[in-house]
């Protein structure tokens, strides 16, 4: 924890919050990260279904446990929301609802985990987003009284503070929508809290659209973590509470717009691969404040948070096509311990409502993995070995996932004084790894990959390592004028 | 012209001026600003060197961008040198429409903060010789009435990238059209189908910024040589 | 093939066709359906990837030959086709195979198979199908021409003979319509072509409504086996003369929609698991007729075709979610040489058009196949055993495919007399075969399917096994009027 | 009643006579027509025979079915066994408007010959009392518009399962409109959604057949009882 005063003072809690929560098992949260070891550090323990930290939740399902849970996600069809449309809303949560559980009934699902995640209209307006809360947890309870249907809730309210620019962190009308969206949706029912939350993205998203590797570094190793820090001690102590989990976030507005921007062509996926790993410090510090897991569904950085500090992760892949195409569909899956759709909107497809067909297939996949871990090691090791194989070569973004890789790079991020040292460290790494795995022939890039990497390089040997020299050189950029200092506690 | 052609060159490359670091081959070697310079001493026609050389090089940027081989921030990079050169022109280049391909007024629609798309299409407008005003993201049906009304002649360019938005580019367009305005009005975003925008009226739509400016040439009626 | 002579003679062609194929390997057509010794006869010879008769097709994609594809299915969004829409349906075709070549290629599939299935009227206007099939068939050769993706195009012409009831099978419009459909879609640049047939269908609907194992058999083994000898005969004819493989048909709109059926609780799913395996006999027919493989995709009777015959067969599991909800969705994928979606509609989802989200998936669960064959047997073994293992003990539909039991049944399907003789078999051996494995706990069944586990063993000991008693009985029943005898040269 | 209560059970077992086959465990026990014969012969009500043992049985049918108890054969076998039942009613109830509770034209639009669902249906509608006049599948909307005008106070029901011919239903209740009909019209098939229903104006619509029969009471107006 030590490692963190150095650089983030003030507002920024570093103690872990002695939360009222479920875990299972009776380790001292302290202990748990001290970020001088791996929590696990050899790659064949990181591995899907298990987790040193399990989490405890909802009708007793137990996450990372030794089983993977489908979560299925879902959003509304095309509407918009408001006071005129908003019997039909409640009308299309309700039908989906049902039908998702009748059909992890049908299918024997040994449990479920439904996320929330709510739309902006829904923080904006917190007892909205409550009232919704308030109907998939009646329908989950039903179907564990009547069909004896296990699952768990968890709630996302939107990072509402983006609604302006630039934007306000820790004041204003946005964050207090937020605050309050996650107290309202505690109290309807939620079992866990998550977000995707916000800080640092006005300068990310400006700076992946450039290549500008300064930018990106100082938003998530910088920015980023301070708003983790601040938000994140809110959000354990809102939980603490109302007994819900604090689960976890995920950098979905940055490495995944990054991924979402490399599918389209739009930027390098070497860019985006090392943008991924250079999220890890800030998605941590979420747990640092007490966050217990299950990290985010689309948390790609998941299976360094695992390593990091043993907490259950949410993963997604081949499964949420249906909300973005990626070339990590398989790897994804080699050590989650709930595996997701990301979301889907709720239009009718030949079979069923999408969401029924989603979760269908998410079945399927968990019944995979969790037939692989109970025929024994030999099978669920030889399947883990197919879902890395099948993609690692052929893409840095996949690359990196892979738990070797993971462990290599994790290794190097503990011991390091601060987040934005974390976070240098890892962009360093990433950078190097893929290199000599491009050089080894054990990775395929294309022209202008290789011709990036170069350019990357060249870059990180230009930055100013220290946070106020950087923060001069940002400063004095286009960049300078996107964000607030103060909402940042700078 | 082979002065021409290293401007042209040095656009392509993104290389703004001699000591620019990016990229790091060109460093040492004369960039836009510098060429553009050199150019206007040896007294090259202003058509010529706005023309051929730097909208000349940004047509072939966004090619390559186009065909992959690019990426957004390179054609960025380019762009920036390319405006570097233009800022050295507009001084001398009269003041006549002929000048300025058309306005475009661009806005992310009402409840939306995505704009990495809407971003997107307007650097290629600018880059494509139009002046483009840009309203930000969260934009009322309001807004672009107002701002609409003060430019009649300019395309308006909406984007929204939420299922649940996008019916306010419907709205937006309603209020468009009581007001009497008849600006040409163009929609895009991921949910956004061809269909969609017939439904609403729009006059066009693309789910590509590479051909945007073409498209929003036609709609303006503008000579597309 | 001697023994079909016994029962089916006139229109009914028995040697195989000798086509001008393009089929690997040189062994003589004839030795290849004996049915005196089943082609594969191990269970752990029925495998993905391989089948002892792959069929080349396409830009050089060998089916069967150690790898599996995927194969894409799609179809229109909520629209009418009719002339003045005409050009929006060319458009929406136009856009799916351009989106999907592309994310082939992205995702460096080593070759796709593309299904186009005509609607209705597609093949009531044949020139309708065969423009489709040239919009494909250009666009596909653009990207192996352009990019390298290799590929092949199966054609599927509707079989609108079922537009009338009684429906005339072998004259009329409806069946000119059908045969040109064939005809000019393989001109027009089909590289197989395929059909789900409906010869008995009319009979079969009703008696799986009214649970009437007797009319299921009559349906099958008799109408729908004779049915086949004649359609088949004619494609595998036209086929030839444009030198196109005749690949295979599904007893979809029979064990299919007791399938479907069976999902909305509608009938058992021991009735569905019976219906299906009394299937096999009627969709061999059209291999002994010359069809060469790969069956279709929705033909879950694949398994004991490939057994029986060494052909390639398609199959499709989870991944056809979207087309129909299946308890199958793992098991399906044991044995088959290509893996498909069924078929989904050019909705918008999130992230892209649905036909390029399903092509993703499918793309991934090929390379889990793949690598897994090109890890070696290990792998693919273990691979295989959590594919089977996670379905067949809930649901008899599943436990009908597992290879060993599809073995079992198999042997006792070779050597019977007649193909109706054959489909008898088939019912006693599954009832008993679910029986066992109920007693046995291998099998869970609901206390429904127990007492129709009863009712079918009651009602088949009371069925007259020859065809002509079996067809004097369904005549004096209300089945009687649902069909003309004539139409199937009896 | 003992009697009424045991041909209420052979409904639902649906065991049609002494001599049935099925269900097995009911070999020589006496079956519905037996027992309504003799209840004929012991001077019981006709309405009770009616109300409390033919349509009382098949009630419980329908609540076996939708609790996933039973499957559709043995709905159908006991809709059989009923109208065994029945047939011997009928000619001995006098024919008031009161005894049929109206009638419904069921009918698969155009281009479409998916008929289970709509054959559920009807059958339901049958167990519920109603008479069906089923004009089968690929029905021309010129079709439905001459039955119901036969029929001006008959429901109609269409049934469409492919998204080409959901179009049909809207084409058929145009034109039945047009011509003057208020026929009450309730659609279903699996693509079809409340929304689609509401928006080609519908009168109602359900997924499922268990409903249909309270439905068309509704639509009709006839007393729930
Ligand atoms: C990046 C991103 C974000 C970033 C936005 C950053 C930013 N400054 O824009 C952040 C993280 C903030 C974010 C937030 C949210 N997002 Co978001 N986001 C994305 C993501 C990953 C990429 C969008 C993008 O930038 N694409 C790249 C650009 C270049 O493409 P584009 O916008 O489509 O533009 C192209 C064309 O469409 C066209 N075009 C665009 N505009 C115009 C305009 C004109 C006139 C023309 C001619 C053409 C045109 O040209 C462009 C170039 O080719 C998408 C996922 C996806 N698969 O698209 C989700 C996505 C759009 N987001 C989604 C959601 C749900 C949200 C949130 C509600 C999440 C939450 N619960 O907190 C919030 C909403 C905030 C708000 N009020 O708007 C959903 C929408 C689902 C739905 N129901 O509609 C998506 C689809 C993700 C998903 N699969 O669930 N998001
Ligand atoms: C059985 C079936 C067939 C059988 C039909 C047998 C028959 N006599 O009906 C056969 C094999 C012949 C067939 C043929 C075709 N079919 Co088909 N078929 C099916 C299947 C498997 C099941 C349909 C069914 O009977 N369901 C069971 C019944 C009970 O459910 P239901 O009809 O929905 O009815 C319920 C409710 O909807 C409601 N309801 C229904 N009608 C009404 C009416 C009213 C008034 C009310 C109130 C309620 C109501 O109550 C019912 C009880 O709960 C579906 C797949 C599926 N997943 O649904 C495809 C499906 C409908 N068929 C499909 C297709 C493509 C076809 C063909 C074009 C295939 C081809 N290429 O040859 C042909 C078309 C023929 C034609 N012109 O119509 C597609 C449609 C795709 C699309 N674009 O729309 C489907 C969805 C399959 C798929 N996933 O691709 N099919
Ligand atoms: S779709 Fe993927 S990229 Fe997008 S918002 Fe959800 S997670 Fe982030
Ligand atoms: S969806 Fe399934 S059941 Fe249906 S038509 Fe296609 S294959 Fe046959
Ligand atoms: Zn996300
Ligand atoms: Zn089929
Ligand atoms: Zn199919």
């Amino acid at each position: 924890m030590e490692m963190q005063t150095q650089l983030l003072s003030g507002n920024f809690e570093l103690s872990i919050k002695n939360v009222n929560n479920k875990i299972v098992g009776d380790e001292a949260m302290q202990n748990k990260y001290n970020l001088e070891n791996l929590v696990i550090s050899k790659p064949e323990e990181l591995i899907f279904g298990t987790a040193p930290h399990p989490v405890e939740c909802g009708h007793g399902l137990v996450i990372g446990g030794g089983q993977v849970y489908p979560e299925i996600n879902f959003t509304l069809p095309s509407m918009t929301i408001e006071e005129k449309t908003w019997k039909e809303v409640r009308k299309q949560y309700t039908t989906i609802i049902e039908e998702v559980c009748q059909r992890a009934v049908t299918l024997e699902s040994s449990g479920i985990v439904v996320e929330f995640e709510l739309l902006p209209p829904m923080t904006i307006n917190p007892e909205w987003g409550a009232e919704i809360t308030q109907i998939l947890r009646n329908t989950l309870d039903d179907f564990y009284e009547k069909e004896g249907l296990r699952s768990a809730l968890r709630v996302t309210p939107v990072d509402v503070r983006d609604s302006e620019r630039p934007p306000r962190m820790r004041s204003g009308k946005f964050w207090e929508k937020t605050y309050q969206s996650f107290e309202k949706c505690a109290e309807a029912g939620a079992d866990m809290l998550s977000i995707e939350s916000t800080g640092g993205k006005e300068v990310h998203d400006e700076a992946l659209v450039h290549g500008d590797l300064a930018g990106l570094i100082f938003a998530l190793g910088s920015l980023g973590v301070r708003d983790m820090g601040f938000l994140w001690s809110n959000i354990v102590e809102i939980s603490a509470r109302h007994d819900v989990i604090p689960a976890g976030d995920t950098a979905c507005g940055f490495a995944n717009t990054a991924m979402v921007l490399a599918e389209k062509k739009m930027i390098p996926r070497v860019l985006a691969a090392v943008d991924r790993v250079a999220s890890v410090a800030r998605t941590l510090q979420g747990h640092l404040e007490g966050a217990l897991g299950p990290t985010k569904d689309c948390a790609y950085e998941g299976p360094y948070i695992k390593a990091l500090t043993g907490v259950p992760i949410s993963m997604e892949g081949r499964t949420s096509a249906c909300a973005h195409l990626s070339t990590i569909g398989n790897v994804a899956g080699a050590c989650c311990d709930m595996w997701s759709n990301e979301s889907v909107q709720n239009v009718r497809l030949l079979s069923a409502n999408a969401p029924v067909v989603s979760l269908e297939q998410l079945i399927y996949d968990c019944r995979l993995y969790n037939t692989a871990i109970a025929e024994g090691k030999n099978y669920s090791n030889n399947y883990r070995r197919l879902l890395i194989e099948s993609d690692i070569h052929r893409d840095p973004q996949a690359y990196v996932l892979d738990p070797e890789v993971v462990i290599k790079i994790s290794q190097k991020l503990i011991n390091c004084d601060t987040p934005l040292a974390m976070t240098f460290k890892a962009v360093k790494e990433t950078i190097n790894i893929i290199e000599k795995a491009y050089q080894d022939k054990e990775l395929e890039l294309n022209k202008g990959d290789v011709r990036w990497l170069g350019l990357l390089k060249n870059q990180l040997g230009n930055i100013p390592k220290d946070e106020s020299s950087l923060l001069e050189r940002i400063q004095s950029s286009p960049l300078g004028d996107k964000f607030l200092p103060q909402e940042y506690g700078i | 012209m082979r002065l021409i052609e290293e401007l042209k060159k040095a656009v392509i490359k993104g290389h703004a001026n001699v000591d620019a670091a990016y990229p790091p081959d060109m460093k040492g070697q004369p960039g836009v600003i510098d060429l553009v310079n050199k150019a206007l001493e040896e007294n090259v026609e202003l058509k010529t060197i706005l023309n051929k050389g730097l909208i000349g090089g940004m047509n072939i940027v966004g090619e390559k961008f186009s065909s992959g081989e690019y990426f957004v921030p390179e054609m960025m990079i380019s762009a920036k040198a390319m405006k570097g050169g233009l800022n050295l022109l507009e001084p001398l280049l009269v003041k006549e429409p002929s000048q300025k391909l058309g306005t475009v007024i661009m806005g992310t629609v009402k409840g939306d903060m995505h704009d990495i798309g809407k971003n997107l299409v307007g650097m290629m407008l600018e880059g494509g010789g139009f002046e483009v005003i840009d309203l930000g993201v969260d934009v009322l049906p309001e807004k672009f009435v107002k701002v609409a009304s003060k430019h009649p002649d300019a395309l308006i360019g909406m984007s929204a990238l939420l299922t649940t938005t996008m019916e306010n580019m419907r709205e937006t367009i309603e209020l468009i059209r009581e007001n009497s305005l008849d600006n040409k009005i163009i929609v895009g975003g991921a949910p956004i189908t061809e269909k969609f925008a017939n439904e609403i009226n729009a006059d066009g739509y693309s789910n590509n910024a590479g051909i945007v400016v073409d498209m929003a040439k036609n709609l303006l009626k503008i000579d597309n040589k």
